[in-house]
């Protein structure tokens, strides 16, 4: 989990030079931080709280705000379930319950081996396929709650 | 790429109006067209333009030309390929996979029939044709 | 070699019930017997769209569009138009406009859509400036800025009558001229990309299909109001559209259609991304300025107006992409033009995301003032499986949910908000039996709650009290009383939030209270669910007919709700009961039944 | 320069305010005293509440000339008075909709007054009271949270928070601390310590400006009066008490008298009622701070030492220096605090003069601020006399009510005298007591001392313009010219200012960095110049020859400077924070501040 001791890579450390004095940078910066650990490590986030010359309270305060930044490290295959309107109407919710029944972790959680978090997101803009459901970036639609088995047994064969 | 200028800007638009209204952009005698918003990648659109390539490369024709675009709102038939064609109506079609792409090229663009049951219509006229 | 002519059947759910198979079969025999059958080619397509009217038949090249055709008329339409290449007059949608070409342009159904905002979204690569170029792009600039000055930019707006398509509907000309009026110095424009309504893509799909566009609206705004800074707030959901943008800076830039001397006019602009990170209340002006600025996304209180104290305190013009989307057009054709389409109080062109239990699902646009049945009926191509009508709800969270009765109120700002909901972004929800009130009130609220900032008492803790009355009267253990406790947190709600997320958030409460108060009492009275949503109050019956008592189900209820003995009609013991379905799954006899 | 008025209507009255004002003060000027929760002077509103709606008439659209109503409601506290605004305070709609949003509050608060340590002074029992709050019509709901009570000095219950975000404002833009913040979003909201760490392991500075600004009893200090008691019913224990300067105009306050009111004797009266054996008054020690200070910028004035010197009295003050300026801790003087100076010599020199042992010795001390309680035990040298030198420290407030608690008449007190030797003082002692009091005795101690001159001069400090807080004198110590900054809130500034790029923390530190070293670089030049350099020796008073070492934190000679304490203290947190395996690069400021 989230214990092990991240370190600033390069790549973050010259985008966080190149932003330093750009106005209104820190939302920009804690993107590429996650998008470096997939999640906001404390180490990072104090490390950055320094280069950028901003309160770590602010930091947190602004990272705990945003849905999209993490704190914890998640599964590694992001199970995002849309709970749009539309995607709610034709069951969405369902397939949010059966993912969690079958995974047997909740919302915003990562199964013990690591492998799958669940996340209900908000609209992904594919509300002819509704309900959809997007594993990494992979999109699955018009899904039923029988399709959820399936879904998970690819990925986990995957490993 | 120089800077334009006013003349420049005119210029550049005159001479690619001219491409477009041919609806040709390179010498090419068809084209295809895929919708690859958010939406028509998510139902499959890229797997329909590999599709497109692949079919075209095994089957020898330089002249038709795949191209992308935006969304254009028809999300119930996701996704969804315009085929402009010499000669023969323009035609959208709608809930196209992997078998209908290769439909297309055969049937269409080499046999200049249309494919059966996946047509959609335009959703409406063209206001920057419209004077 | 190609075909002459080819006759497109509609081959949707509609028209093929209007007996469209006949005509494929009709067509193909009067084909052969006017020997055109190798010039003709006969397709049976997917729906086109215009179901009231079908069955339809087209006829390519010329585009001709008939109406209600029977097998009767199949012979005559091969004997004129195919043969004698005349147009069958009775047969139009308007024969009394009919010419001997009836192009779908000419349709009024046609018209229901008017694509400004849309215009090159599905026509042009939007990673390619000069197919945006070529398509009129980047003209309104030239005219701003070598033609007009700045204030009559404005007043072009102005005149032009557009308003904010972000939800309110302020006038964009007012905006931009209370920015222009202060005093000179560092401004800025801002893109609201922000789209955040659960059902709602429009904007998405517009910088995705046509990210130009945005730019040049900018540079206008920015021309008109002395900003040369822009910034766009994007979603960070949206990756597509946030390359697409990226590319079209860097292709501008390139050209020099950004950046300092803009085509050797001495106006210098830029702009710049910034992504949201997940909140919907970024989509309110000041909560977004705050986050541009890299702060918690929480509103601050208005006045002072963005336009006269934005981004770090100066004058900044907040637009969202399906207003700026129409500027670069308004510039192009004129005020006038624009201010012709729409209705008295609201010009142009509103784009919706139709979507929820609507046959055809997507983005349509269509002039103000059209109405939901056109919409829904026409545009979209009705309900769903043969499914009524219930609801359609506009402006997502903050909106209303319209009924039936107002299936012909036409759509501008005033005539919604008059029924009771609101234009909003442009989600556009159709609804039809199933779908619950409560259920939907509730999935709201769910929403509201989880995205209100928690800056403001009646919005933290009032969008959570109702969502908890919606529970309990989901579970059948609401009172008369709370209806009215709800009332009066609504009240509060809406006059005590800060920001229009607050403000707005009851809204769905509100309205359905208001059109569908028979089914609060129903859950709340008879503890009963019409639409079968609301789990808690399904009932689960053995129809002692059907039953053989075969005992399946009792062996299966795993709350031991189910008794009875061997070939003996069983019963269910509702208080057992924990609506879990598996008797009604497992039962082979179809004896058991919810409602 | 006369301030601009505005004239609008307040309920259909007249009223002119000064341009800038809210329609609160608008409404005052109207006699109406708007009713709010999360509104306080000292701060920028922060419109969270929803408690102080007007309503505003605005032009009809229909009828020209005619105003109406407008539906939307304002927040009186944020929205400026413009010219010709018409505003309602109150009709039966807005004090519904006030009614509603404060029933609301209630449903989510614990509601548990009566064991509630801000009970009487409780600003959200107050409205409810003045709204005659019965019963709460929607279900109670309160989310349980652990309480922090991490810190000696203030402890967080999360349960009554009512998320006006006071704490954070004051912790952020007042003290630039930034030990609060609002943490998570929406219903899940908390005022917090950033990255999940408790108050002590955040850059807390123990000040308890957010416990005096927190309207409800969410922040409060940590009440020992229990300690005190328990101590006073020892007869082990000989119980001194020393009260400090600020004190004695405070506790009236609580009593009901008029603010600024002294009751000095009647103080020192309560205290001998409440059982302690001894009362000292900090004002003594407070002459000793002044000598050792003033002996000590002497010294370095003459001598060249690191300049300016920095008082270190006010603990917040050094932990804020040590968490955010470490560079700077060598310019702090090494003199103790008036109050540990005062404990160290009670259970030092008073205990041997009067025979009794230092570890039977118990020091109470009465303070006004809740970082005195962290101070007590904060290092080694806190235990100069071997055992921990102030074993208690009372706030303001629980000297109230211990009193009250006793049950003692506090008016009709007779005026007493505190006790020899450690109860008298001088002038400068008292003026301790007033925001830059230390600086001002001392400069006068500095005078005396380098001139030999029996009386300083009167010195008269000016606030820099554009500088909020900061004030700065010149005293002409002929003929060189010394200059003195002191900031005016307890020890720093706020920095209202903002610009693009820069956070308003960046801007304010850095700001006042820039008139520390101003005033570094105005007396640096003085030093060379004067002719007093080498002939000038301190004056030792008799005060500070013995019991000298026990009030300095360390001997001159061999001092490990603040620097190095800090340091250690920093050492022992890290050590304590258990997820941190490896040391990282970041600056001891950086790690100070993060708690780690």
């Amino acid at each position: 989990m989230s214990n092990e001791t991240e370190k600033m890579t390069p790549d973050l450390r010259a985008f966080i030079e190149e932003w330093k004095d750009k106005p209104g940078n820190l939302i920009m910066v804690l993107h590429k931080v996650q998008q470096t650990y997939g999640y906001i490590p404390r180490e990072i986030a104090i490390e950055t709280s320094e280069l950028l010359k901003v309160p770590l309270a602010k930091i947190y305060g602004v990272v705990t705000f945003y849905n999209f930044f993490k704190l914890q490290k998640a599964g590694k295959y992001i199970i995002q379930v849309c709970l749009g309107t539309a995607c709610y109407l034709r069951g969405g919710d369902d397939l949010i319950k059966e993912f969690e029944r079958q995974l047997g972790v909740g919302v915003n959680t990562t199964t013990s081996d690591g492998l799958f978090s669940i996340e209900a997101v908000r609209c992904l803009g594919c509300c002819g396929l509704a309900p959809v459901a997007v594993v990494n970036g992979d999109v699955h639609g018009k899904l039923e709650a029988k399709d959820v088995a399936g879904i998970i047994e690819k990925y986990r064969t995957l490993g | 790429m120089a800077k334009l200028t006013l003349d420049d800007l005119r210029k550049m638009r005159g001479e690619r109006q001219k491409a477009m209204e041919m609806r040709d952009n390179s010498n090419k005698d068809a084209q295809v067209i895929v919708g690859m918003g958010t939406c028509g990648i998510a139902a499959g659109a890229k797997e329909v333009f590999t599709t497109l390539i692949d079919t075209l490369t095994e089957k020898g024709l330089t002249n038709v030309l795949v191209r992308q675009t935006g969304c254009m709102g028809l999300c119930h038939a996701e996704p969804t390929v315009e085929v402009v064609v010499a000669d023969m109506p323009t035609v959208i079609y709608g809930h196209v996979d992997a078998a209908t792409a290769k439909e297309i090229v055969e049937k269409h663009v080499i046999g200049k029939a249309i494919v059966e049951a996946k047509i959609l219509e335009k959703p409406s006229v063209d206001i920057v044709k419209e004077k | 070699m190609a075909y002459q002519s080819y006759v497109l059947i509609c081959g949707g759910t509609a028209c093929c019930s209007g007996g469209a198979d006949n005509l494929v079969t009709e067509f193909a025999s009067c084909l052969e017997a006017a020997g055109l059958k190798d010039k003709v080619q006969v397709v049976k397509t997917g729906c086109l769209g215009f179901c009231e009217q079908g069955p339809i038949v087209k006829i390519l090249p010329q585009g001709t569009f008939y109406v209600q055709v029977k097998k009767d008329d199949v012979k005559d339409i091969v004997a004129e138009h195919l043969v004698k290449g005349r147009v069958v007059q009775r047969l139009c949608y308007d024969p009394e406009q009919a010419t001997d070409v009836v192009a779908e342009a000419n349709i009024p159904f046609y018209q229901k859509q008017y694509r400004i905002v849309l215009r090159n979204c599905g026509v042009i690569d939007p990673e390619k400036i000069e197919d945006y170029i070529a398509r009129d792009g980047y003209k309104a600039i030239e005219k701003v800025l070598f033609e007009m000055t700045p204030e009559q930019v404005v007043d072009e707006m102005l005149k032009s009558g557009l308003r904010g398509r972000g939800g309110a509907g302020f006038p964009t000309g007012m905006k931009w001229k209370f920015a222009q009026q202060q005093p000179k110095g560092q401004k800025y424009m801002v893109c609201n990309a922000d789209e955040g309504d659960p059902g709602a893509y429009m904007d998405r799909s517009t910088l995705e299909g046509d990210p130009h566009s945005i730019l040049e609206a900018m540079i206008i705004a920015g021309y008109a109001i002395g900003a040369t800074k822009g910034f766009i707030y994007i979603r960070a959901e949206y990756p597509l559209a946030i390359h697409r943008l990226q590319v079209a800076i860097s292709q501008a830039t390139e050209l020099g259609l950004l950046g300092k001397d803009i085509l050797g006019s001495g106006f210098d602009f830029e702009i710049e991304l910034r992504f949201g990170a997940g909140a919907f209340v970024c989509g309110e002006e000041t909560a977004l300025l705050q986050s541009i600025e890299g702060n918690r996304g929480m509103p601050r209180p208005r006045p002072p107006f963005p336009a006269v104290k934005g981004l770090w305190g100066r004058p900044t013009v907040i637009n969202n992409v399906e207003t700026l989307a129409n500027i670069p057009v308004i510039i192009n054709k004129g005020a006038d033009w624009f201010s012709k389409i729409g209705t008295a109080t609201t010009k142009g062109t509103k784009v919706f995301a139709l979507t929820g239990k609507v046959n055809n699902s997507g983005l349509i646009e269509v002039p103000m003032g059209t109405t939901l049945r056109e919409i829904i009926f026409d545009i979209g191509g009705g309900i769903r499986g043969g499914h009524q009508f219930k609801a359609a709800q506009t402006g997502g969270p903050s909106g209303g949910i319209i009924p039936p009765q107002f299936l012909d109120t036409p759509i501008d700002y005033e005539s919604l908000a008059k029924i009771g909901s609101i234009m909003g972004s442009g989600g556009l929800i159709v609804m039809d039996e199933t779908d619950c009130v409560v259920d939907i009130a509730k999935f709201y609220l769910d929403f509201t709650v989880d995205e209100s900032c928690g800056k403001c008492a009646p919005c933290r803790i009032g969008g959570r009290k109702l969502l908890n009355y919606l529970n309990k009267i989901s579970e059948g253990r609401g009172t008369e009383q709370d209806i009215a406790d709800m009332r009066s947190i609504c009240d509060a709600m809406n006059k005590a939030s800060l920001c229009g997320l607050g403000q707005t958030a009851s809204n769905p409460v509100r309205s359905t209270l208001q059109y569908f108060m028979d089914e609060y009492l129903e859950h709340i009275n008879d503890k009963k669910c019409r639409s079968g949503k609301c789990s808690k109050l399904i009932r689960y019956t053995i129809d002692a007919a059907k039953c053989k008592g075969c005992t399946m189900c009792a062996r299966k209820c795993p709350a031991g709700a189910i008794a009875g003995s061997v070939k003996v009609p069983h019963v269910i013991d509702p208080a057992k009961c924990i609506k879990c379905g598996a008797c009604e799954a497992t039962c082979k006899f179809g004896a058991i039944s919810h409602g | 320069m006369a301030t601009e008025m505005i004239s609008l209507e307040v309920n259909g009255v007249a009223v002119s305010v000064p341009k800038g004002s809210n329609l609160l003060v608008a409404a005052k000027a109207a006699n109406v005293k708007i009713p709010t929760l999360c509104y306080h002077p000292d701060l920028k509103p922060g419109a969270s509440c929803g408690i102080c709606v007007v309503r505003q008439l605005v032009p009809s659209r229909t009828e020209p000339g005619k105003f109406v109503p407008s539906p939307k409601l304002l927040r009186a506290c944020c929205t400026e008075a413009m010219p010709g605004m018409k505003i309602v305070t109150h009709d039966p709609d807005i004090v519904q909709v006030r009614r509603t949003v404060l029933e609301l509050i209630l449903a989510n608060h614990p509601s548990d007054c009566l064991q509630c340590p801000r009970s009487g002074s409780c600003e959200l029992q107050a409205i409810a009271a003045d709204f005659g709050i019965r019963d709460i019509p929607f279900p109670k709901e309160v989310v349980h949270h652990e309480n922090d009570t991490s810190t000696p000095s203030i402890v967080l219950n999360p349960d009554k928070c009512i998320k006006c975000g006071r704490c954070a404002e004051v912790c952020q833009e007042m003290q630039n601390v930034w030990a609060l913040e609002f943490i998570g979003r929406g219903e899940k909201t908390v005022m917090a310590p950033a990255a999940g760490v408790k108050l002590a392991d955040s850059p807390c500075i123990k000040c308890g400006q957010c416990s005096a600004h927190c309207p409800v009893g969410a922040i409060y200090e940590n009440d020992e009066t229990k300690k005190v008691w328990a101590a006073l019913q020892d007869p082990e224990k000989t119980c001194l008490v020393q009260i400090a300067p600020a004190v004695r105009v405070a506790l009236g306050e609580a009593f009901g008298l008029e603010p600024g009111a002294l009751t000095t004797g009647k103080i020192y009266a309560a205290l001998r009622r409440l059982g302690f054996d001894r009362v000292f008054d900090t004002n003594f020690s407070a002459d000793v701070t002044i000598m050792e200070e003033g002996t000590e910028f002497v010294k370095r004035f003459t001598t060249g030492g690191k300049l300016p010197l920095i008082t270190s009295c006010c603990p917040a003050w050094t932990d804020w220096m040590e968490k955010y300026a470490p560079d700077f801790t060598e310019n702090f003087s090494t003199a103790k605090s008036p109050q540990q100076m005062l404990s160290a010599l009670a259970k030092s020199y008073w205990a041997e003069k009067n025979g009794v042992e230092a570890k039977k010795v118990h020091v109470t001390s009465i303070m006004p601020c809740t970082a005195k309680k962290y101070e007590i035990s904060r290092d080694e040298h806190m235990h100069a006399t071997g055992q921990q030198d102030t074993d208690v420290v009372l706030t303001t407030r629980e000297l109230a009510r211990m009193i009250k608690a006793a049950g003692i008449d506090f008016d009709s007190l007779p005026e007493e005298k505190a006790d020899d030797l450690l109860g008298v003082y001088t002038g400068a002692g008292t003026i301790f007591g007033v925001t830059g009091g230390v600086m001002e005795a001392a400069l006068r101690t500095a005078y005396c001392l380098i001139t030999k001159e029996a009386k300083p001069p009167a010195i008269d400090f000016k606030e820099v313009r554009g500088m909020d807080g900061i004030k700065t004198a010149t005293v002409d110590i002929s003929p060189s010219r010394t200059r003195w900054a002191t900031s005016r809130r307890c020890w720093t500034r706020s920095a209202r200012t903002s610009r693009p790029g820069r956070s308003r923390a960046t801007t304010s530190s850095r700001s006042w960095r820039a008139v520390a070293a101003a005033s570094a670089a105005v007396a640096s030049p003085a030093l060379r110049r004067t002719r007093f350099a080498r002939s000038a020796r301190p004056a030792c008073t008799p005060t500070t020859r013995s019991p000298s070492s026990a009030c300095r934190t360390s001997t001159p000679r061999s001092r490990p400077s603040t620097r190095t304490i800090s340091a250690s203290r920093g050492a022992r947190r890290r050590s304590s924070f258990s997820t941190r395996t490896t040391r990282s690069s970041t600056s001891t400021r950086s790690r100070k501040m993060h708690g780690v």
